[in-house]
C-alpha cells in the first residue's frame, strides 16, 4: 500500500477540521509545556516536535471508564426485594489519533494481543480500537532515554499505525498502512506525495541512526534466569525506586487495571481504572498478605512481564517499545534499559530481533 | 462479542452458616435457561458481585453433578466478603463463572485419591470429593485429611458427617488443640499427614488450605515420596478481571485466574517463587 | 569543593553505616540519579554538582532500621529536621554529610530554555554560568534562570543539621520576604481565576502518585488513603472532583509539615505545581504560629499541638 | 421552602455531640425558628472533624459547610476543640487560595445551653450561602 | 442488609409540621430498607414492642428511628434493639423533632429535610458494625482529693461503705474552709464544734489513709485502675515522731511567719501547728521564715523537741497509690483584696475580708474571739459589710454570684451585735440571696432583731479619714449618695476557683470553665459526675456552694463511687478507637494528640512499631482518627466511612 499522500503544512489545521467533522480527533497539545493528547480544537497548540508526556493510550484505554451500571429498584409491595438492572456502557465513537509517535502506536499492538486477539477479548478495548484510526508520526528527532531500535523498532515503525506521517520540507508525507488509513487520506487537502518519498526515507534513516542502543550486545536481550531470581540484584538496583506509578501510567504498553464499584444508593457503577504493578495495593490481599510485598518484588514483576512473561506467551515479542518515558519521567531516573542490560545473559548469544520485537 | 465483565444475575436461595466467619451461599441464575445449560468443571471458580461493593473470587464448591444450585463459601475477611455476609436469602448477586482451570479428574481415574484440607481450604476439595463420590467407581481409595483450628471452625459439617459414615471414604479429622467434647485427633494437618503416612503408590494428593499449611503439607508429601506430578494444589491470589488481563494474579507468565487455580507441584516448580 | 573530599568522607562513614546515599551519573548528561553505596568500591561513582537535585533524605524513614549515611543539601536537611520533630527516624542511626549548595538545576526549566532539544553535554562554571550543548547550538545560561524556584529564594543554603560538613558554609543572600512572594501574588487573583487555574492544572493529573511517593513527608506510602476502601475517601474515577480531592488530601496531610523541597513538583510527569498549595499553608503557619517546618528539631508540628489561648486565631464572623 | 425566599442550598453541619448538637436541641426545644437548608451530622467532638470532610462535602456538591463544637476550654474531651480550631483555621485560610469563597465554610462554638446563639448561627450562615449561591467546583458535578 | 425505619409522630410534635407518612414512603424506596413505618410514640412501651416485633417479622438487621434527639432516647432504643437480638450499635437515630419539626414551619421543606436526614441515618446504619464491650477488674479503692468538708464527707461515706480511701490534703491539716469559720448560718452552730468530730472520725477511720500536706503529682490509668503519684511535701518535722505538744512553736524565735490558716490576720511562728483542732496535729516548718533556712543558724526547735522529730534535711517524697475512682473536692479560694483598688486594695489594714473577720470572731483565732480592728486593736463600733466585693462584676471577669456571701454577712453582722452590743452594722448589698431553708428568715432577723442596716447599692469608694474609713456608695432605693464613717470594713470577697485548679484538671482530664471551676457531666442530672468516667466532683471546686450543699455533694459523689464499685468488673465502652495494624505506619501522631494518653506504641513480632489503643482509657473523642493520615486508627461508630456515608448520602444522591 504505497499510495503516498502529501499534506501541506498550511493545510494541517484544515485537514484536521475536516477529520473532526466525521470523527473525534485527538491531537498532541502543549499546555504549560506539558504535551498530552486532547480533543482537537481550531486553536489547539499542536505540538509535534517532541513526544507527548503521556502516550495516546488514554484514547483507547482511558484512565477510567464505567464498565457497567447497576440500577436498583423495588416494587412498592415488596420493599425488601431489590431488583438490579445491569447495563453495559459501550458507546464508542469514530476516533482519530493524530500524530502518535510510532512507539506509541506500536504500544497498541502489545495491547491487541491481550485485549483483542485473545480467546476472551475485551469488548470495551476492541470497541474503541476498531473505531480508532491511528495516524503515526515518524519521529523528527530523538528524545532523552529513547531506545526503540534496541527493542526491535525504529522511529518510523509502521506497526500499529494506520497511516505513517513523516515531516518533510513544506509538509507531511502520509503513507497508508491499513485500509482504514487509506480511507482517511481521501481528502481534498491530500495531494500525491510520491515525489517526497526519498526525502522522507532519508529523514527516517537519519533519525533512526541517532537512537542510542543502551544494551552492550546487539540483538534481543536475553535475560539470565539466575540473575533475574537473585533478590540482592533487585535490592541494589532498585533501592532508589519510589514505587510510584509514573513509569507504568506513562508507558504505551502497560495495560494493568483495577475494577472497583462505587455506590450511590439508587445506582452503582463498576469502574475500570488504570492500576500499576508498582503499587503495593495492586496485589495486596484482604488478609493483609501481599505476594509482592516490596518495591523490589514489584519492579521485578514489571521487568519480568515486559521482557520474559509477555514474550513467553506471545512468541517472544517484548512488551516494551522503547519510548523511554519511564526513564525520562522517573523522578529518580530508574533506567529500565540499564536494568535489563545488567540482567542480560553474558554467556549466551542474543537472538536477532524481528521488527515486531519478536524473535527471528 | 460476549462481555466477559458482565455478571449473570442470580438469586441467593440458601445461606448456611458453616463457622462463625464462613457462610455458604447457594445461588441460582435468574435466567432458568442459563441454569439448565450452565457447565463447569470441578475446581473452576466464579466471581461473585455485590453490586456497588465489588467482586471477589470463590471456587464453585458444589459439584457439576449436582446442578440444582451453585454453592460458594465465603470467609469474612475484606470488603466484599463482609458485604456478602450481610446478604439474605432472596437477595440478588452477580456471578461470573466458570473461570479458570480445573482438577484433572480424568487423569485421576483408577487412582487412590488423597485430599488434604485445612479450614476453608476444604471448599475446592469438596467439589471434587462430591464429584468423585457421584462417580465413585472411577476412583480407588479416597482418603480425606481435614483440620481446622477448633471443632466449630470445621466447614461442611453435614458432609463430614456423611463421609464419616461412608465405608468407601476414609475421613480423618483433626483440630489444632484439645477442645471440650472433641474425641478425635488433635494436631496440625501436616503433622497428622505424617502420622497417617499414606502410600504414594498410584495416588494423587490434592491439598488446599492456609499458605503455611500448604507449605508444610507439600514438604511432608515430598518426604513421603510423592512425586511432584502426584501433588496438586490450588492457589489463591487477589483477582479482578478473572480473564488473565488485569495483571495482579500472575506468577511469572501464568495467571492464576485463567491458567489456574489448579496447579501440580511440578508446574509450580517451573514458576518463579513469587507466591 | 572537590568531590574527592566528599568521597573521602563517604569512605570514612561507610565503616560505621550499612549504606550511604549519594548521587551518581544518570542515564544522560543532564540527569544525576541517587546512588546507594554499600561497598567501598562504589564510592568512586559519586558525583556532586548542580544536577544533584534529588532530596535523598526522603529515603530515611523506609530505612529506619538500618544505619544510613546520607548526603544532604541545605534544603534537604530540613527534611531531616522535620523527621526528628515527628520522631520518624532515629537520629543516632543516621550520619549526615552536609553540602552547602548555591543552587541546582530544574530539568523542566533547562529543557524549556533549550527549546526541548536533546542535550549532549552540560558543564557548570563557578560564576553560575551553565554551558549547554545541544544538537543545534551551544548556549550559556545563568544557573538562576534554570534553577527551581526554591533555589531563587533559598534561605538555607547550608544544611541545618549535619555530622560532617564538606565545604564552607554559605550564607543566604536572598531576602526573607521573597520566599512567599509568588504565593502572595497568586492569592491576589480573583476567586474565579484561581479556581480556573487549579481546575486546569489538576485536570492533567493521572494519579500516578509520583508526587506522593517522592514527598519525604508522605510517610504513609503503602497505606495512603488515596487507594484504600477502608476508609473510602476517594474513588478511582479520574474525574476532576477526585483529582482535586487527591491533591487536597496531600495538601491537608502536609499542613505544617511541608519542608518545601519541591520533590512533588519535580516528580510530577504532568507538570502540575503540586507544591504551591502546601507553601500557601506554610505561609499561614508562619503567620498563625510563627512556625517554619524543618528548621528547629525541638519544634512541634502545629497541627499536632495547640495553645489554650491562640493569640492569632480570631473568632470568625459569619460571612 | 427554606424560610428564605429562594431554593434551598445544600448545607452540611458537623456538630459535636456534647455542646453544639445539644445547643441545636435546645434551640429546638425553645422553638427557635430556623431556615431548613442545614443537614446536621453528629460527631463526638469537633476534634473528630477532619478538614477533609469539609473538602469532601464541598467537592461533592455542598454549597456550604458549618462546623460547631464546644467553646474552647469547655470541650467534653478537654482538648478536642483546640485541635479542631487549628486545623479548621488552616482550611479556612486555604480555601480562598483554591478559589473557594471562605464564607462557604464557617466554624464556631456553641454550647448546649446556647439555643438562641445556635439559631442565629444557622440563620446567618444560611443567609450567606444563599447570597453566594450554588457552588460548582469541578464543572462536571 | 435489611434496615427497618421507624418514623415517630411524637403525637403532634413531629407530625404537626412533618409529613411523616411521606417520609416513610420515600425512605421505603431506598434499596436496603426492608421496612419503614410510622408510629405515634415510638419511645413508648408499645412503640418499642413494635420495633421488636418488626425485627422478628421482617428479619431486620439494622434499625433507624427518626424521632427526637439521640441525646434523649438513643440509649432507650439501643436497649430495645438489643433485646430483640441485634447488636446495640446496629442502631441510628435521625433527629426530626428538635432539628426539624420544632424549628421549621414550612411542612414541605420540613418533610424534604426529614427525608434527607433519615436517608443519612440509613446510610450510616448500613456502615455500622457490631461492637462488643470487654470487661475488666476494678480496683476498689478511692482517692479523695481535698480534705475540706466535702472531701471529708465523701471519704467517710466511702469508708463506711467499706471502701479503702486515700485522702490527700494539700495543707497541713484537713478541715478546709469550714475549720476557719466561727459559726455557721442559719443556726449559729459553732463551726469547729460540728466539724471537729468529723475530722477525728477521718483520722481514726481504719479505712482512710490520710496524706496531709501532700499534692497530686501524676495521674495515670483509667476508671477502675488509676495509678496516682502523691507528693508528700517536706514538713521538716518527722510526723511519725511529732506528738503535737507545741513546745517548738512556743520557743520558735521567728515570730513573723505568714499565717495561712488565719489568712494573715496576725503573724505566726515559723514552726507551727495551724490550729488547736488540727488533724493531723503535727508541727511544720515554713522554710521561708525559719531562721535555720533563711539565715543558716538557729535550731531551737530541734533542741527543744522532746521526740527529736525535727529534720532540716527532709525532702519531698513521692508515694504511689492505686485506686479505681477519684473524687475531686478541692474547694475554692478567695479574691485577693488587691484586686479591688477602689476598696483600698489591701492598703488599709481596717478593710478586711469576710474570712479574716471570721478569724477575728473566733475564740481560737488570733484575738481570742475579741473583735479588735487590725490597725490599732481597738474594738470597732461602726462596721460596714460590703457584699459582692468582686462578684457579679463583669469588669473584673467575675460575672457570677459567689453564692454564700449574703448569708455569712448576715451571720457576721448578727455575731457583731452579740460581741459588741453597742455597735452598728451596715450592709451594702445588690440583692439579698437567701434561698435556702431558714435562710431568708435569718437575713430578716439580722435586720429586724439585730438592727443591721441594709443599704441596697454598690460601694464606689473606700478611703481613710483619720482613724475612720469612709465608705462611699449609693442607696439605690432612696436614690441618694451615702457616706458612712466606719471603724472597720468587711468585704464579702468573691469566691474563686483554686489557682491550680486547671493544672489538676489537666492531670485528671476533666473540663473546667473559664473561671477554673470543674464542669459536671450535666448541670441538672449528673451534677457530681465528670465527663471522665471514674472521676467525680464534690463541693466548691465545681462552683461556689455552702456547707450543706458541699456535704450533700460529698455524699453524692461517695454514693456514685459505691455504685460504680458495686460490680467487680466494669464494661468498657466499645465505641473507642481501634487500630488496623496492617495499615498503621507507626508515625504515632495519634499518640501525640490523644487528649487522654490512651494510645501507646507497640512493637509487633516482625519489629514494626504500631499504635495501640488502651480501650479502657480511650474516651472516644476521635481526635486520633482525624489526625491519622492513613486512616489506620478509626473511632468505632464514628469511622471515616460511616461519616462519609452520611456526607455522600446528602451530597451525591
Amino acid at each position: 500500500m504505497t499510495e503516498l499522500g502529501f499534506l501541506k503544512k498550511e493545510n494541517l489545521v484544515e485537514f484536521l477540521k475536516e477529520l473532526a467533522t466525521k470523527s473525534v480527533v485527538y491531537v498532541p497539545v502543549a499546555d504549560d509545556d506539558v504535551v498530552a493528547f486532547k480533543l482537537f480544537q481550531e486553536n489547539s497548540t499542536i505540538c509535534l516536535d517532541r513526544p507527548a508526556n503521556i502516550p495516546p493510550k488514554t484514547v483507547i484505554f482511558p484512565q477510567y471508564e464505567t464498565l457497567l451500571t447497576f440500577t436498583f429498584s423495588k416494587k412498592e409491595e415488596q420493599p425488601d426485594k431489590i431488583d438490579v438492572k445491569i447495563q453495559e456502557k459501550m458507546d464508542f465513537k469514530d476516533t482519530v489519533i493524530f500524530a502518535a509517535r510510532p512507539c506509541d502506536a506500536k504500544g497498541f499492538t502489545v495491547y491487541d494481543r491481550v485485549y483483542k486477539d485473545s480467546d476472551i477479548p475485551d469488548p470495551y478495548y476492541v470497541g474503541r480500537r476498531e473505531k480508532t484510526v491511528i495516524i503515526g508520526f515518524s519521529c523528527p528527532n530523538v528524545s532523552p532515554g529513547c531506545f526503540c531500535t534496541a527493542v526491535g523498532s525504529t522511529p518510523s515503525d509502521k506497526e500499529g499505525s494506520d497511516i505513517l506521517m513523516t515531516e518533510v520540507s513544506g509538509g507531511f508525507v502520509l503513507e497508508p498502512v491499513t485500509e482504514k488509513g487509506k480511507a482517511v487520506i481521501q481528502s481534498k487537502f491530500i495531494e500525491d506525495g510520491s515525489k517526497y518519498l526519498e526525502e522522507a526515507q532519508k529523514k527516517q534513516e537519519d533519525v533512526k541512526n541517532k537512537v542510542k542502543n543502551p544494551f552492550k550486545k546487539a540483538g534481543k536481550p536475553q535475560i539470565s534466569q539466575e540473575k533475574f531470581n537473585d533478590d540482592s540484584f533487585w535490592e541494589l538496583a532498585l533501592s532508589k525506586c519510589l514505587s510510584c506509578g509514573a513509569c507504568t501510567f506513562l508507558c504505551p504498553t502497560c495495560y494493568c487495571f483495577n475494577i472497583t464499584d462505587e455506590n450511590k444508593i439508587w445506582e452503582a457503577e463498576r469502574l475500570r481504572s488504570w492500576d500499576a504493578c508498582m503499587f503495593p495495593h495492586f496485589t495486596l490481599e484482604a488478609s493483609g498478605h501481599n505476594p509482592r510485598p516490596t518495591k523490589f518484588h514489584r519492579f521485578k514483576n514489571r521487568v519480568g512481564h515486559k521482557f520474559l512473561y509477555y514474550p513467553e506467551k506471545y512468541n517472544g515479542v517484548l512488551a516494551c517499545c522503547g519510548c523511554g518515558r519511564c526513564i525520562r519521567y522517573c523522578p529518580v531516573s530508574v533506567d529500565i534499559s540499564k536494568v535489563v542490560d545488567e540482567l542480560s545473559d553474558t554467556n549466551s548469544e542474543n537472538k536477532t530481533l524481528t521488527s515486531n520485537g519478536g524473535e527471528a | 462479542m460476549k462481555n466477559p465483565y458482565l455478571p449473570e444475575l442470580a438469586t441467593i436461595t440458601k445461606i448456611i452458616e458453616e463457622t462463625p466467619n464462613i457462610k455458604s451461599f447457594q445461588v441460582v441464575f435468574n435466567d432458568h435457561e442459563k441454569m439448565k445449560t450452565f457447565k463447569f468443571e470441578p475446581g473452576q471458580v466464579g466471581q461473585l458481585s455485590v453490586f456497588g461493593v465489588g467482586e471477589s473470587t470463590f471456587v464453585i464448591n458444589s459439584p457439576p453433578t449436582r446442578m440444582e444450585y451453585l454453592q460458594f463459601s465465603v470467609m469474612k475477611v475484606g470488603e466484599v466478603t463482609t458485604a456478602l455476609h450481610e446478604l439474605h436469602e432472596g437477595d440478588q448477586i452477580g456471578v461470573r463463572a466458570p473461570l479458570g482451570n480445573w482438577f484433572p479428574y480424568e487423569e485421576m481415574k483408577g487412582k487412590n485419591i488423597l485430599f488434604i484440607g485445612g479450614g476453608i481450604g476444604l471448599a475446592p476439595l469438596r467439589t471434587l470429593i462430591l464429584f468423585m463420590l457421584d462417580n465413585r467407581k472411577d476412583y480407588e481409595d479416597i482418603t480425606i485429611i481435614y483440620g481446622a483450628r477448633t471443632p466449630p471452625d470445621l466447614c461442611y459439617k453435614d458432609d463430614l458427617k456423611e463421609w464419616e459414615s461412608r465405608p468407601d471414604v476414609n475421613l480423618i479429622l483433626t483440630v489444632d488443640n484439645e477442645y471440650p467434647g472433641w474425641d478425635k485427633r488433635t494436631g496440625f494437618v501436616p503433622t497428622v499427614l505424617n502420622e497417617v503416612a499414606p502410600k504414594p503408590d498410584n495416588t494423587i494428593a490434592i491439598t488446599c488450605g492456609p499458605p503455611i499449611m500448604i507449605k508444610f503439607v507439600l514438604q511432608n508429601l515430598v518426604k513421603l515420596n510423592f512425586k511432584d506430578d502426584q501433588i496438586i494444589t490450588t492457589l489463591e491470589k487477589r483477582m479482578k478481571c478473572g480473564i488473565g488481563i488485569c495483571g495482579r494474579c500472575n506468577i511469572g507468565s501464568k495467571y492464576v485466574c485463567k491458567d489456574g487455580p489448579v496447579f501440580s507441584l511440578a508446574q509450580l516448580k517451573d514458576l518463579p517463587p513469587d507466591l | 569543593m572537590s568531590v574527592d573530599k566528599l568521597k573521602d568522607a563517604v569512605k570514612q562513614i561507610l565503616n560505621e553505616v550499612d549504606i550511604v546515599i549519594g548521587y551518581t551519573e544518570g542515564f544522560d548528561k543532564v540527569h544525576a540519579t541517587p546512588l546507594f553505596i554499600n561497598t567501598q568500591d562504589k564510592v568512586d561513582q559519586l558525583i556532586w554538582d548542580q544536577r544533584c537535585v534529588h532530596n535523598l533524605a526522603s529515603y530515611l524513614p523506609s530505612l529506619k532500621r538500618k544505619k544510613v549515611g546520607v548526603i544532604v543539601k541545605g534544603c534537604d536537611s530540613r527534611t531531616i529536621v522535620q523527621y526528628i520533630q515527628e520522631g520518624l527516624i532515629n537520629r543516632e542511626n543516621v550520619k549526615i554529610i552536609g553540602l552547602p549548595c548555591s543552587g541546582v538545576i530544574s530539568l523542566k526549566k533547562l529543557l524549556k530554555a533549550v527549546d526541548f532539544a536533546n542535550i549532549d553535554d552540560i558543564t557548570f562554571e563557578d560564576n553560575g554560568n551553565v554551558n549547554v550543548k545541544t544538537e543545534k547550538e551551544t548556549k550559556t545560561l545563568s544557573l538562576m534562570d534554570i534553577a527551581p524556584d526554591k533555589c531563587k529564594t533559598c534561605q538555607y543554603p547550608t544544611p541545618l543539621i549535619y555530622d560532617i560538613l564538606i565545604g564552607d558554609p554559605i550564607k543566604s543572600d536572598k531576602p526573607k520576604e521573597s520566599v512567599y512572594e509568588d504565593i502572595i501574588e497568586f492569592d491576589k487573583k480573583s476567586l474565579e481565576e484561581k479556581l480556573a487555574y487549579w481546575q486546569k492544572v489538576f485536570d492533567r493529573c493521572i494519579r500516578c502518585y509520583a508526587c506522593r511517593n517522592a514527598c519525604p513527608m508522605c510517610v504513609c506510602q503503602d497505606s495512603c488513603i488515596a487507594e484504600s476502601r477502608e476508609p473510602h475517601w476517594i474513588s478511582q474515577r479520574a474525574t476532576l472532583t477526585e483529582k482535586f480531592m487527591f491533591h487536597l488530601i496531600h495538601t491537608v496531610h502536609l499542613a505544617g509539615r511541608c519542608v518545601e523541597c519541591g520533590e512533588c513538583e519535580r516528580a510530577c510527569p504532568m507538570g502540575i505545581p503540586v507544591n504551591t498549595l502546601k507553601r500557601k499553608i506554610n505561609l499561614e503557619m508562619k503567620e498563625l504560629f510563627d512556625y517554619v517546618p524543618g528548621v528547629n528539631p525541638d519544634d512541634k508540628p502545629p497541627m499536632y499541638t495547640f495553645n489554650v489561648d491562640e493569640l492569632k486565631i480570631k473568632e470568625h464572623k459569619i460571612g | 421552602m427554606s424560610g428564605l425566599e429562594n431554593k434551598e442550598m445544600k448545607i452540611v453541619g458537623f456538630l459535636c455531640n456534647w455542646c453544639s448538637y445539644g445547643g441545636a436541641d435546645t434551640a429546638g426545644v425553645s422553638r427557635f425558628k430556623q431556615p431548613t437548608d442545614l443537614r446536621i451530622i453528629r460527631v463526638p467532638c469537633s476534634g473528630r472533624v477532619n478538614p477533609l470532610f469539609v473538602v469532601k462535602a464541598l467537592l461533592n456538591g455542598a454549597d456550604g459547610v458549618l462546623v460547631s463544637g464546644c467553646h474552647p476550654r469547655d470541650c467534653h474531651y478537654s482538648d478536642g476543640n483546640f485541635y479542631a480550631r487549628r486545623r479548621l483555621e488552616m482550611l479556612k485560610r486555604l480555601l480562598p487560595f483554591l478559589g473557594i469563597d471562605h464564607r462557604r465554610f464557617h466554624y464556631t462554638w456553641v454550647s448546649a445551653s446556647e439555643g438562641a446563639r445556635w439559631q442565629q448561627v444557622v440563620k446567618d450562615f444560611t443567609e450567606v450561602i444563599h447570597k453566594l449561591g450554588p457552588l460548582n467546583l469541578t464543572r462536571e458535578a | 442488609m435489611r434496615v427497618g425505619v421507624f418514623i415517630c409522630h411524637c403525637g403532634n410534635n413531629i407530625a404537626g409540621t412533618v409529613d411523616v407518612k411521606a417520609v416513610a414512603e420515600a425512605i421505603r424506596k431506598i434499596p436496603g430498607v426492608a421496612y419503614a413505618t410510622t408510629y405515634m410514640y415510638t419511645c413508648s412501651e408499645p412503640g418499642q414492642d413494635e420495633i421488636k416485633q418488626a425485627i422478628k417479622d421482617h428479619n431486620l438487621n439494622r434499625i433507624v428511628v427518626a424521632a427526637c434527639s439521640p441525646r434523649m432516647h438513643e440509649l432507650t432504643f439501643r436497649k430495645t434493639v438489643e433485646k430483640a437480638g441485634l447488636n446495640r450499635y446496629y442502631f441510628e437515630m435521625a433527629n426530626i423533632r428538635e432539628h426539624i419539626s420544632w424549628i421549621g414551619e414550612d411542612k414541605e421543606a420540613n418533610t424534604k429535610k426529614a427525608i434527607d436526614v433519615v436517608k443519612m441515618a440509613v446510610a450510616k446504619v448500613m456502615q455500622d458494625r457490631p461492637l462488643y464491650s470487654s470487661s475488666f477488674r476494678i480496683n476498689k479503692r478511692v482517692l479523695v482529693i481535698g480534705g475540706g468538708v466535702a472531701g471529708m464527707q465523701a471519704a467517710l461515706d466511702c469508708a463506711d461503705g467499706g471502701l479503702e480511701v486515700v485522702l490527700v490534703e494539700k495543707s497541713p491539716s484537713i478541715g478546709g474552709m469550714m475549720s476557719r469559720l466561727d459559726k455557721t448560718f442559719p443556726t449559729i452552730d459553732c463551726s469547729i464544734c460540728i466539724l471537729g468530730p468529723k475530722m477525728v472520725d477521718v483520722a481514726q477511720h481504719d479505712k482512710i489513709k490520710l496524706y496531709a500536706y501532700s499534692e497530686i503529682d501524676e495521674i495515670k490509668g483509667y476508671v477502675g485502675n488509676y495509678q496516682i503519684k502523691i507528693r508528700k511535701k517536706a514538713t521538716y518535722v518527722d510526723w511519725t515522731k511529732c506528738t503535737g505538744c507545741g513546745a517548738c512553736m512556743e520557743k520558735c524565735p521567728s515570730r513573723n511567719a505568714y499565717d495561712y490558716f488565719n489568712f494573715g490576720v496576725a503573724p505566726t511562728k515559723a514552726i507551727n501547728i495551724p490550729f488547736p483542732q488540727a488533724i493531723p496535729k503535727k508541727a511544720k516548718i515554713d522554710p521561708n521564715y525559719c531562721r535555720h533556712f533563711t539565715k543558716g543558724k538557729c535550731g531551737v526547735c530541734a533542741k527543744i523537741c522532746p521526740t527529736k522529730a525535727i529534720n532540716y534535711e527532709m525532702q519531698d517524697e513521692i508515694v504511689t497509690e492505686e485506686v479505681g475512682a477519684i473524687i475531686v473536692a478541692t474547694g475554692y479560694s478567695l479574691l485577693d483584696l488587691e484586686k479591688l483598688p477602689e476598696y483600698g486594695g489591701g492598703r488599709y489594714p481596717d478593710v478586711i475580708s469576710g474570712i479574716q473577720y471570721e478569724r477575728l470572731l473566733n475564740a481560737s483565732g488570733p484575738t481570742a474571739g475579741h473583735i479588735l480592728r487590725p490597725s490599732d486593736h481597738i474594738e470597732p463600733k461602726t462596721i460596714v459589710f460590703v457584699s459582692c466585693a468582686g462578684s457579679r462584676d463583669k469588669s473584673i471577669g467575675i460575672p457570677y454570684c459567689s453564692n454564700f456571701c449574703c448569708m455569712y454577712i448576715a451571720k457576721q453582722a448578727i455575731l457583731t451585735k452579740d460581741h459588741i452590743p453597742d455597735s452598728q452594722s451596715y450592709v451594702f448589698y445588690m440583692d439579698i440571696r437567701s434561698p435556702g431553708k431558714g435562710y431568708d428568715e435569718f437575713t430578716r432577723r439580722a435586720q429586724e432583731d439585730y438592727g443591721v442596716k441594709y443599704i441596697r447599692g454598690r460601694v464606689s469608694r473606700i478611703y481613710p479619714k483619720g482613724k475612720k474609713m469612709v465608705v462611699k456608695g449609693v442607696d439605690t432605693l432612696l436614690g441618694s449618695q451615702v457616706e458612712i464613717e466606719a471603724d472597720l470594713v468587711v468585704l464579702g470577697t468573691a469566691v474563686l476557683s483554686n489557682p491550680d485548679a486547671a493544672h489538676l484538671a489537666e492531670k485528671l482530664h476533666i473540663s473546667y470553665d473559664t473561671f477554673g471551676f470543674y464542669v459536671e457531666s450535666h448541670p441538672k442530672l449528673r451534677p457530681v459526675e465528670t465527663n471522665t468516667s471514674g472521676v467525680f466532683l464534690a463541693g466548691a471546686c465545681q462552683g461556689p456552694k455552702d456547707i450543706p450543699a458541699s456535704v450533700g455533694q460529698g455524699s453524692a459523689a461517695a454514693s456514685k463511687v459505691l455504685a460504680l464499685f458495686s460490680k467487680d468488673m466494669l464494661e468498657s465502652d466499645p465505641a473507642v478507637a481501634k487500630v488496623d495494624i496492617n495499615k498503621c505506619i507507626g508515625c504515632l501522631k495519634c499518640v501525640r494528640t490523644c487528649p487522654f494518653q490512651a494510645i501507646k506504641d507497640k512493637e509487633l513480632r516482625d519489629g514494626r512499631i504500631v499504635a495501640d489503643v488502651i480501650e479502657t482509657v480511650c474516651a472516644g473523642c476521635g481526635v486520633c482518627t482525624s489526625t491519622c493520615p492513613c486512616g489506620a486508627i478509626q473511632l468505632q461508630h464514628f469511622t471515616d466511612n460511616q461519616l462519609l456515608a452520611e456526607v455522600n448520602a446528602l451530597c451525591l444522591a
